[in-house]
């Protein structure tokens, strides 16, 4: 074996000419990405300020950049496969061969899910979080940045596998036997395996980090239940994190040794059993799912809450039905093949046990409802989103329960049904969620606001193409269309696929509005600041600080002794109060050790996949030296001295008084 | 702004009814058989018992937001976040529609088993399946014949399918008839349909296999009558091809779009045999009674294995049989 | 207001890791001799063998983990408790449906 | 000033390199949490091949008890000179809890040193991981504790030079507790490997 493992010129898929235009066109957006860094003499900024930065608000707007490069990567794949289907339908075979398809579709479902969704709950999280509970930062800010890049190194394997080598064609589930050895020799599942790896590991050191912060720095006065909900949602999310994702780490481990060693886990031969790496990737799946909504859900609470001037209706309920939703998640993975044909007791206690699940996502429903009852409710763009999700998730949930149920499954699993579930909860329930909180929170992490208008037509675009594009698949799915199919010959079939291609334009036109909004906000941002830091008079912590938060977050730790911390502030007074002297503070230093660390890593997972056993063992090395370089630094930390601090409060306090 | 997000709502929802009224034909909601029809009411069932919370739900969150806008004269009370009979309406009803659909659930799972014989006056026709890359492969050990791609069976008639697959996993659908079931390698999963009108239906893999899957598709022919599917049987007889394990291997190749092939006499138990080369690698011990794994399955597992060698004709001549005692030794 | 008081109940004495490391020993010692000298028949001894071990867990967890519900360790017991039920959770499923399976296609 | 929260106490805190010993365990003791599920996972995949012997040596054929009574016993002395060389650090007694920790890093190496012999002995008999799936679960389910083991004595070893050149600082303290912390769980996951996979598996 050569020197560069499996890699070869020939790995280079310069014979396709989508993958070299999408190439090209990759390559002159980094060149002119570069040449405006280089331009505008950024570099140091770019290298010291964010790059580098423990900043967990920093960090949260790397995590949503990053969400969304790949929210348009994974978009991508999606119009293509839209346009493969419309095209290819009465027997024609389309414009994608299955080899290039099915590498799109597998695409689509991982970037998605672990690249986009991920990194944006997890990017609010990191901007909201520490802000709603007091803190100066989370209780690990290091290990904060090196989670952001191992899963940016995830998200770069995976990209890198598309002009090297190629991606596993096997489906974002990835099941054995298909993505065994024996059946996909090629380097794609090992992309896959690699990818997820990485960035899972960095997922479950986020959690980690998270609990830590929440269990244990809190500002003084606040009781675990009265945590503002989106702080709560995502601590359940991040206990999800941290019971799930170990289970992920050990069947890619598995799948790893069966694929690398010989191993016989999931192989037909040898003993092996499949079906043990379809129920332990589900025992993780089904959970990563409450992962992604569970913070979309503290999104609505808060936005809700906000919005109509009101408290939230029944916050210990939801923290309760958070709850049961997050531990409940743990013992219905099961409806994610109830056609596997395992005993019909089986089979009943999961759907039941999924069924049960309803009730506290119902009662969460029935809260938001009646949190809008009896408020004023200013009709914003985060209102909008939110409105938008009771609409749309009700009908997501109610195709859910009809999966649950084993007996209809099994005539609409693994048809478009299931597609057109799924995209309804994950996208009218998480990525709504999201959107909600990006539009709500971007005055906060930025200092300006967002244009409305052009936000409303991002939603409207979002929300009709939504249904536009989905809708038609739980027909097909009634029609008897499976998933993953390349192309059809059944014309009673054709008209769905049409309009749902239409869908995919409408949402296109979303996703244009959405990055339009953005330009243009912040090409008007001198006239559109937020001075106060309080834009929609809210009820939480985060409010409290200035936009963006001054980057210790708060001059002096707040006492909390209400639910709504903020509004209870204003309310006495206290909101606001010019302090005559403050202390020093104590803050991290920036290191650049996340991305050596990382970085190697990621080399190390590059070689891997293509079998270049000497630079994985150098990767490894590399890492293991920064980490002790790391550890053994002793010159990590240093203070803020009060009279900067005094500046910077003044400062803020003067925009409030003028705001 | 919300007015017209109802609109457009009530637009789509009409046409989809439209839609599903008019165009459904082939799909799962135009059933042919009886397990099928089941399932349809099932689906129909469910589905309007989630409507009672699902339409208050929606009709509530714009209503409410409709209503409560600011810029109207509504009641505005801030602190309002507690009412503890709202809170018992919010529990209980979601509480009891869920009830209610996990006995529907538990009932029906069990009804509709897909290992469950179905209940009828006339004999089960066997059919053995086999899922290879990418062609389905229906073996008929009571008639000695063997197909691809093509399934035929009288209507009024329930058949027993046994499904196995030569390598990568498969799903065997028939979405007119009703259940589908995975169809994997050493595994011998079971499903029972039955059509009660004759007709052509479309089956399909409903389980992504690789890059000829989605050519896996089939006919599976529902007869008029019993002579009906006595021609059709005298008609793959004819066919002078034969299913020996040569054959077999051959067969089990990658290709795509096969055509449908006909083989009139087939090896005995060449299904048995191979699934048996992939399953021989399980071994038993005895029972871990009274342990952390004492599943209450283990002794259903034994007698399943009985009722393995029983469902082949010939199973103790068979070689692979005995291989399987060595691997349980 | 300092660390190390709050540390100090928490770290143990030489006399508590020497009950701990003399309960192991017998815990330990206990199933070892029963399986080497097949002393009792298999269902004893399997029922045995796993209790012993879990009271064995136990001690492990109170002596040289130090799990308390004390104010500063309830914590960490809490996150171990939920951890537990997690994993009887995703094992004991995880066995049930894979000998089911198994079970239904053989 | 009225808070005693740690975030503003570590402002009036002295010491620069004195991080928050508190969430340093915490965080860590969280991690192990997580660990557990790994090796929840590896167990039940165990449990659900260990039949699967693919006509090759069940577990009755190849494990010794005796050679794992003597590992176990090993790994257990172990723990208690760990949780004395936790006792000396806190002393401040620098040799003797470099002296503790020696021996149980030679405890660690004789129980690895073992569990290496077992793992070769078993391949050259021709009964390694590729034999059969419940040859893969069991090298991976005791190879994954092995690993773990391994990664802890790398730590102890870095511990040791640290201790032995920087004292024992508070952050030299807060290591020695999580790596306690880790060593004992260490001890946990062992007690269930040689009940599940060597003390049933020989029943």
């Amino acid at each position: 074996m050569s020197i560069l493992g499996k890699l070869s010129l020939e790995s280079i898929p310069y014979h396709e000419p989508i993958l070299v235009v999408t190439f090209s066109v990759v390559v002159a957006l980094v060149l002119a990405i570069a040449f405006l860094v280089i331009r505008y003499n950024k570099l140091g900024v770019l290298w010291n300020d964010w790059l580098t930065s423990v900043d967990h608000k920093r960090l949260g707007v790397m995590y949503i950049v990053l969400a969304l490069v790949m929210l348009i990567r994974g978009f991508s794949d999606a119009i293509m496969m839209r346009l493969q289907l419309a095209l290819a339908t009465n027997g024609d075979p389309g414009y994608l061969p299955p080899h290039h398809y099915d590498q799109i579709f597998t695409a689509h479902g991982t970037i998605m899910i672990i690249f986009m969704a991920m990194p944006f709950m997890i990017g609010l999280m990191n901007i909201v979080l520490p802000l709603q509970i007091g803190a100066r930062d989370v209780a690990f800010p290091f290990l904060n940045n090196l989670s952001f890049w191992l899963t940016a190194g995830g998200a770069i394997l995976i990209n890198i596998s598309l002009f090297v080598g190629e991606f596993a064609k096997t489906g974002w589930v990835a099941y054995p036997p298909l993505a065994g050895l024996k059946f996909s020799p090629d380097v794609g599942v090992d992309y896959y395996i690699w990818a997820l790896q990485i960035s899972g590991i960095g997922t479950t050191l986020t959690a980690v980090n998270f609990l830590a912060t929440v269990f244990k720095m809190r500002a003084p006065g606040m009781k675990l239940m009265d945590m503002p909900i989106f702080t709560w949602t995502c601590t359940w999310a991040n206990i999800l994190i941290a019971a799930s994702f170990p289970i992920l780490t050990a069947v890619l481990a598995m799948l790893t040794l069966d694929r690398y060693l010989d191993f016989h886990f999931f192989t037909i031969s040898g003993g092996g059993n499949p079906m043990m790496y379809i129920n332990l990737f589900w025992a993780w799946g089904h959970p990563e799912v409450y992962i992604l909504v569970l913070p979309a859900f503290g999104v609505f609470s808060e936005v809700l809450s906000t919005f109509t001037g009101k408290r939230l209706f029944g916050h210990k309920s939801m923290i309760y039905a958070s709850g049961a939703i997050a531990v409940l998640g743990f013992i219905v993975w099961l409806h994610h093949f109830f056609t596997m044909g395992s005993s019909a007791n089986v089979n009943a206690f999961f759907g039941m046990a999924t069924m049960v699940i309803a009730v506290p996502t119902g009662l969460k429903l029935f809260n938001w409802i009646f949190t809008i009852y009896r408020g004023r409710l200013r009709i914003t763009v985060p209102v909008l989103w939110s409105l938008g999700f009771m609409v749309t998730f009700t009908i997501g949930g109610m195709t859910g329960v009809l999966l649950a149920v084993p007996g209809a499954d099994y005539v609409l699993h693994n048809s478009l049904f299931l597609i057109a579930h799924f995209h309804n909860t994950i996208i009218g329930g998480a990525v709504f969620g999201y959107l909600a909180g990006f539009a709500y929170w971007f005055p906060k992490a930025m200092g300006f606001h967002l244009n409305v208008k052009l936000g409303k037509a991002a939603f409207w675009c979002w929300l009709i193409g939504f249904f536009l594009a989905f809708m038609p698949l739980y027909v097909l799915g009634f029609l008897g269309m499976t998933r993953r199919l390349n192309h059809t010959n059944n014309p009673e079939w054709n008209i769905w696929l049409y309009i749902a291609l239409v869908g995919a334009f409408v949402i296109l036109a979303g996703i244009v509005f959405q990055l339009l909004q953005l330009y243009v906000s912040f090409r008007d941002r001198a006239q559109n600041l937020d001075t106060t830091g309080d834009p929609w008079n809210g009820h939480t912590l985060e409010w409290s600080t200035a936009s963006p938060p001054q980057y210790y977050n708060f001059a002096e730790t707040p006492v909390v002794s209400d639910i709504d911390a903020f509004t209870d502030m204003k309310e006495k007074g206290e909101a606001y109060v010019r302090k005559d002297s403050y202390a020093p503070i104590h803050m991290p230093k920036n290191t650049s050790s996340g991305i050596a660390i990382a970085g190697c890593i990621t080399v190390m997972g590059f070689a891997l996949i293509w079998h270049i056993w000497w630079l994985a063992a150098l990767g490894l090395f590399g890492a293991f030296v920064s980490l002790i370089v790391r550890v053994y630094t002793t010159d990590v930390d240093y203070y803020v001295q009060p009279d900067e601090v005094a500046r910077i409060e003044n400062e803020h306090l003067d925009n409030v008084a003028k705001g | 702004m919300i007015l017209l997000l109802t609109r457009i709502l009530s637009k789509i929802a009409l046409a989809i009814a439209v839609g599903l009224l008019a165009g459904c034909q082939g799909g799962v909601l135009d059933p042919k058989g009886q397990v099928g029809i089941d399932e349809k009411h099932l689906i129909i069932v469910s589905t309007v018992l989630m409507l009672l919370v699902v339409i208050p739900v929606i009709f509530m969150t714009l209503y409410f937001a409709w209503k409560y806008r600011e810029g109207r004269d509504e009641i505005y009370e801030p602190k309002w976040s507690h009412s503890t009979k709202i809170e018992v309406m919010c529990w209980t009803v979601p509480i009891i529609i869920v009830i209610i659909l996990g006995v529907i659930t538990w009932v029906s799972t069990h009804e509709l088993d897909p290992y469950k014989p179905l209940k009828s006056d006339k004999d089960h026709i066997t059919v053995e399946v086999v899922s290879m890359n990418w062609k389905w492969v229906f073996i008929y050990p009571d008639l000695g014949i063997a197909t691809v791609n093509e399934l035929a069976f009288p209507a009024n008639v329930p058949v027993a399918f046994k499904i196995s697959s030569e390598g990568v996993m498969n799903s065997f659908f028939i979405p007119q008839l009703g259940s589908q079931i995975y169809s994997m390698a050493g595994m011998v999963t079971k499903l029972h349909l039955i059509a009660n009108e004759p007709g052509t239906f479309k089956g399909y893999s409903a389980n992504y296999s690789g890059a000829g899957f989605s050519g896996m598709k089939f006919n599976a022919i529902a007869t008029p009558t019993e002579a009906g599917f006595d021609a059709w049987v005298a008609k793959v007889r004819a066919s002078n091809k034969s299913l020996t394990p040569e054959v077999y291997a051959e067969l089990a190749k990658n290709s795509e779009n096969n055509p449908v092939e006909y083989f009139g006499t087939v090896k005995p138990g060449i299904f048995h045999d191979n699934v048996m080369k992939f399953m021989k690698d399980y071994g038993r011990v005895e029972m871990l009674k009274g342990t952390t794994f004492d599943p209450p399955m283990m002794g259903d597992m034994k007698s399943g294995e009985m009722d393995h060698s029983k469902m082949t004709h010939e199973s103790s001549e068979h070689p692979s049989d005995e291989m399987k005692m060595e691997a349980d030794k | 207001m300092s660390n190390h008081s709050s540390e100090a109940n928490s770290h143990g004495s030489v006399g508590s890791y020497v009950t701990g490391f003399v309960l192991s020993v017998i815990l330990t010692a206990i199933p070892f001799w029963m399986v080497m000298t097949h002393a009792f028949d298999n269902e004893t001894t399997y029922i045995s063998i796993v209790a012993l071990a879990i009271v064995q867990i136990f001690v492990h967890l109170k002596y040289f983990l130090h799990l308390n519900f004390s104010e500063n360790g309830k914590l960490d017991t809490y996150s171990f408790l939920f951890a537990l039920m997690i994993i009887v959770m995703v094992v004991a499923l995880s066995v049930w449906i894979i000998y089911a399976s198994n079970a239904m296609m053989m | 000033m009225s808070t005693t929260h740690m975030n503003t106490h570590s402002a009036h805190d002295e010491h620069h390199d004195h991080e928050p010993a508190p969430y340093n365990v915490f965080g860590f003791w969280l991690y192990l949490m997580t660990d557990c599920l790994l090796f929840a996972s590896v167990f039940a995949t165990y449990a659900v091949l260990f039949m699967n012997t693919a006509g090759g040596v069940s577990g009755k054929d190849i494990f010794e008890l005796d050679f794992v009574l003597v590992e176990t016993a090993a790994l257990l002395i172990s723990s208690i000179t760990y949780g004395f060389a936790l006792l000396c650090a806190h002393n401040k007694n620098k040799g003797g809890t470099l002296a503790w920790l020696l021996v149980t890093f030679a405890m660690g190496v004789v129980f690895i040193s073992m569990e290496i012999y077992e793992f070769h002995h078993l391949i050259v008999a021709g009964h390694g991981p590729q034999t059969s799936a419940f040859l893969t679960a069991f090298f991976t389910l005791v190879g994954t504790h092995g690993l773990h083991v391994t990664a802890g004595l790398i730590w102890m070893f870095i511990m040791m030079v640290e201790v032995a050149k920087t004292g024992l600082g508070g952050r030299t303290i807060t290591r020695l507790s999580c790596l306690s912390l880790f060593w004992h769980f260490l001890d946990v996951i062992w007690i269930c490997v040689f009940t599940v996979v060597y003390l049933m598996g020989k029943v």
